[in-house]
């Protein structure tokens, strides 16, 4: 993998801790969307007791994991557009009602990947804006703007070594001050009023390090 | 596990405060959450406000909240209801502050607040007194208002069945403002005739899924509006 | 009848005759929302052979006549509050969706009441804006700006004879521009772009007897 | 008798004319009208204007419409599908015109359309080169952009059954666009597996009224675009 180059894996966490750090910090029975790729993983470490409910944007509350060789149905996907099942209690709606939830902040909780973000909670997760690159941007702008929380799950740094979290976005921008917290294989980071907090190191990682990584002031956590 | 049953309309509706934002579903009796409004009345929450398209007949449901002088003002698009006397005595005695709102403005009004959509704008009631004070715009050669988004902070609706997660069905026309305010409340509460399981409402015919909904409770064998007030009776 | 002693029975139509007339001009396959009053007696003269969808604004497409005595729902009812039923192909909606139906320009044909109808297609039916009396607007205002021809039937006068065709409504308005058609006891008359055009006169009534009373000028027939 | 069914696809699609504006369901293949698209191919209408959530896959469906360099803009919240070159090859040889919209704002830009809601505003897109030459206006101390509804001449729609009075009902997530796009085109063609008799659908369970539907085709066995690329079709 591309990113171990850059993160040995004895540095921070992988993929599935983050996923796993971050589903800790889900309320019991939180209505959430998750984003395609890591924010995917999250599922698979809702602690024991919790029930979380998934929202996919093309119509599905309830929505449950892929289902068994043969028994899937083409016309029941997940916004990655991969095969999913309905739990029971699950609801199936047209797309103005679906985003009706999203931007009238009834879903608790995003979260997402990121290209860039910025110390005042912007994010950029949609384009690099490059010439001949194909725009395309679906429900992203939507989630950010609507729902009540958007947590964003990414390596602390790109393939290229360059800090994902950083003083302005460079890339074209998703939502101005959307995000509040930033999960990645470093620490976890909060978006305050004052920039970038640490709220949390991951283990084997010291602050100078996640600061040398970090294209903006990294605040040291409070009370730690 | 989820569960968002509650045991009684009066445990349903226990912390409404006063000065609260309610709005109440039902066009005439059908669809009206009767047992919550009589819970409320018992509950003595004042001074509140609410969005409902009529204002109740004789002296039950939403017309005894009314008479028990509770509501200081209604957002309403139908006031002049058969058997009541009761909001024309307490309008014409300045004791409620109307604000009137064309049907379907309400509706849209309501579901724009559950939807995030802070105002729009509708070509209804253009040119009218209802227009005085609002801003006009006109679009493809046409005048339009614009509207504002309406939200509250509880709803009170009526369902047929609903899960105990919230998912909602509804009985025929009785549906009718229920699953916009259950959109638009902070707190949605739907008394149904049965409570069942995660599951055995398909999910096929959900009306108002249960993310929009925060409790749940049986009323079994709900009483309706018009045999109360034709057999006389007056809440509480 | 009080209408009766202004406009004696042999001169002009009944409620009924009015209704069926009216009747004789929707399409085949209208989808036709019926105001409370004289509009609803129009589905009793329906011609042979034709089929309306009738559509009541609390959330009903496909609304039948009453229910036989004991076998109705107090949930089932229409716009004026009355138990129907609902015909085979019926469906049931909540009201911003019915509303769309309304505003979206979906529903054919509106047939309502008048206190007055304007030269320029003006409806006040809603409001005498006499002090102490309770506003109440219900759909009314919706329906003249969305549906796509709204047909008014009434008297010709009011019980004390004044005309509701008038060079200006008095009272507070419904609407602006949104009547094209107006059927009475005595003439038929479109709202065109020169004013009251008379189509057609109710059997036993001359040009001159409606004129009287009409507020403002009736242009006659074209081809008669 | 109302009786909106057609006899085919083909059929259903005979007066699309050049120039025209069509809103396409589905979102991915689920919920896409393959059959009235590979009829409006065979059909020949050209400089399309199409409203879709994506761009479709391969060289079949929607993608087919496309290589056949019938559409001349595209309407589109997601325009990069996997399996797909269609698309790019016409966008960077600047053979179709794309105007990207997020996705909930597509959505409630068809259902205003439809609900007669001539603008609205929306907090998604604030501050992003998507907001670029739109208004922006702030209500309670947060901005929104200001979004015009779309309307459409056709609608090409997916469900699972459909009367001849043109009451749809949908498979699972291939509701999608379908609901809100009946609404907003002057002609909506439903194609459904089963076409029945007014009185089999169950009233409440209703997702499309037939008042927003205009024509009806039974496709008993639709194919699937994620078949059709798998097997390497290429329609025509």
């Amino acid at each position: 993998m591309s990113e171990q180059t850059q993160t040995p894996k004895a540095v921070g966490r992988t993929r599935e801790e983050m996923a796993k750090r971050l589903a800790q910090d889900i309320p019991n029975g939180s209505y959430v969307n998750l984003g395609i790729g890591i924010p995917e993983l999250v599922t698979k470490f809702v602690p024991d007791g919790h029930t979380l409910i998934y929202h996919t944007e093309n119509g599905l509350l309830g929505m449950g994991p892929s289902p068994e060789e043969g028994e899937g149905d083409l016309e029941l996907i997940n916004a990655g557009k991969r095969q999913v099942t309905a739990n029971p209690g699950a609801a199936f709606f047209h797309h103005a009602d679906s985003f009706s939830m999203i931007r009238g902040g009834h879903i608790d909780l995003c979260v997402l990947g990121a290209m860039q973000v910025s110390k005042g909670g912007d994010l950029a997760n949609w384009s690099t804006g490059k010439p001949g690159a194909i725009p395309a941007v679906g429900g992203a702008m939507d989630l950010v703007a609507g729902v009540k929380s958007v947590f964003v799950i990414t390596q602390h740094c790109t393939k290229h070594g360059d800090p994902k979290l950083v003083e302005k976005c460079t890339f074209p921008l998703t939502g101005v001050g959307v995000i509040s917290r930033v999960y990645t294989d470093l620490a976890v980071i909060d978006i305050t009023a004052q920039g970038f907090r640490l709220i949390e190191l991951s283990p084997g990682v010291d602050f100078e390090y996640v600061q040398d990584r970090t294209g903006a002031e990294l605040l040291p956590i409070i009370n730690p | 596990m989820i569960n968002k049953q509650i045991s009684s309309a009066s445990q349903a509706v226990k912390d409404v405060f006063d000065g609260a934002t309610i709005m109440i579903g039902g066009f005439g009796e059908a669809g009206s959450p009767i047992e919550l409004i009589h819970a409320l009345i018992d509950q003595g929450a004042k001074d509140l406000t609410v969005a409902s398209n009529n204002t109740g007949s004789g002296e039950v449901g939403l017309a005894a909240l009314l008479k028990a002088e509770r509501v200081s003002k209604i957002i309403c698009s139908f006031p002049r209801t058969a058997n009541s006397t009761v909001f024309p005595d307490l309008y014409n005695n300045g004791k409620i502050e109307l604000e009137l709102v064309p049907q379907g403005t309400l509706a849209e009004r309501i579901r724009a607040g559950g939807a995030g959509i802070p105002a729009f704008f509708t070509p209804a009631a253009v040119g009218t007194p209802l227009a005085e004070g609002k801003e006009t715009r006109s679009f493809n050669g046409q005048d339009y208002l614009m509207e504002h988004g309406l939200v509250a902070d509880f709803a009170f609706i009526k369902g047929r069945t609903g899960d105990t997660h919230g998912n909602i069905v509804y009985n025929k026309t009785a549906r009718n403002f229920g699953p916009i305010m259950a959109m638009a409340a902070k707190v949605a509460i739907v008394q149904v005739n049965e409570v069942v399981e995660p599951g055995e409402i398909d999910p096929e015919v959900v009306v108002t899924p249960g993310i929009f909904v925060n409790r749940v409770v049986e009323v079994a064998s709900p009483v309706f509006e018009s045999e109360l007030v034709a057999a006389g009776v007056s809440y509480p």
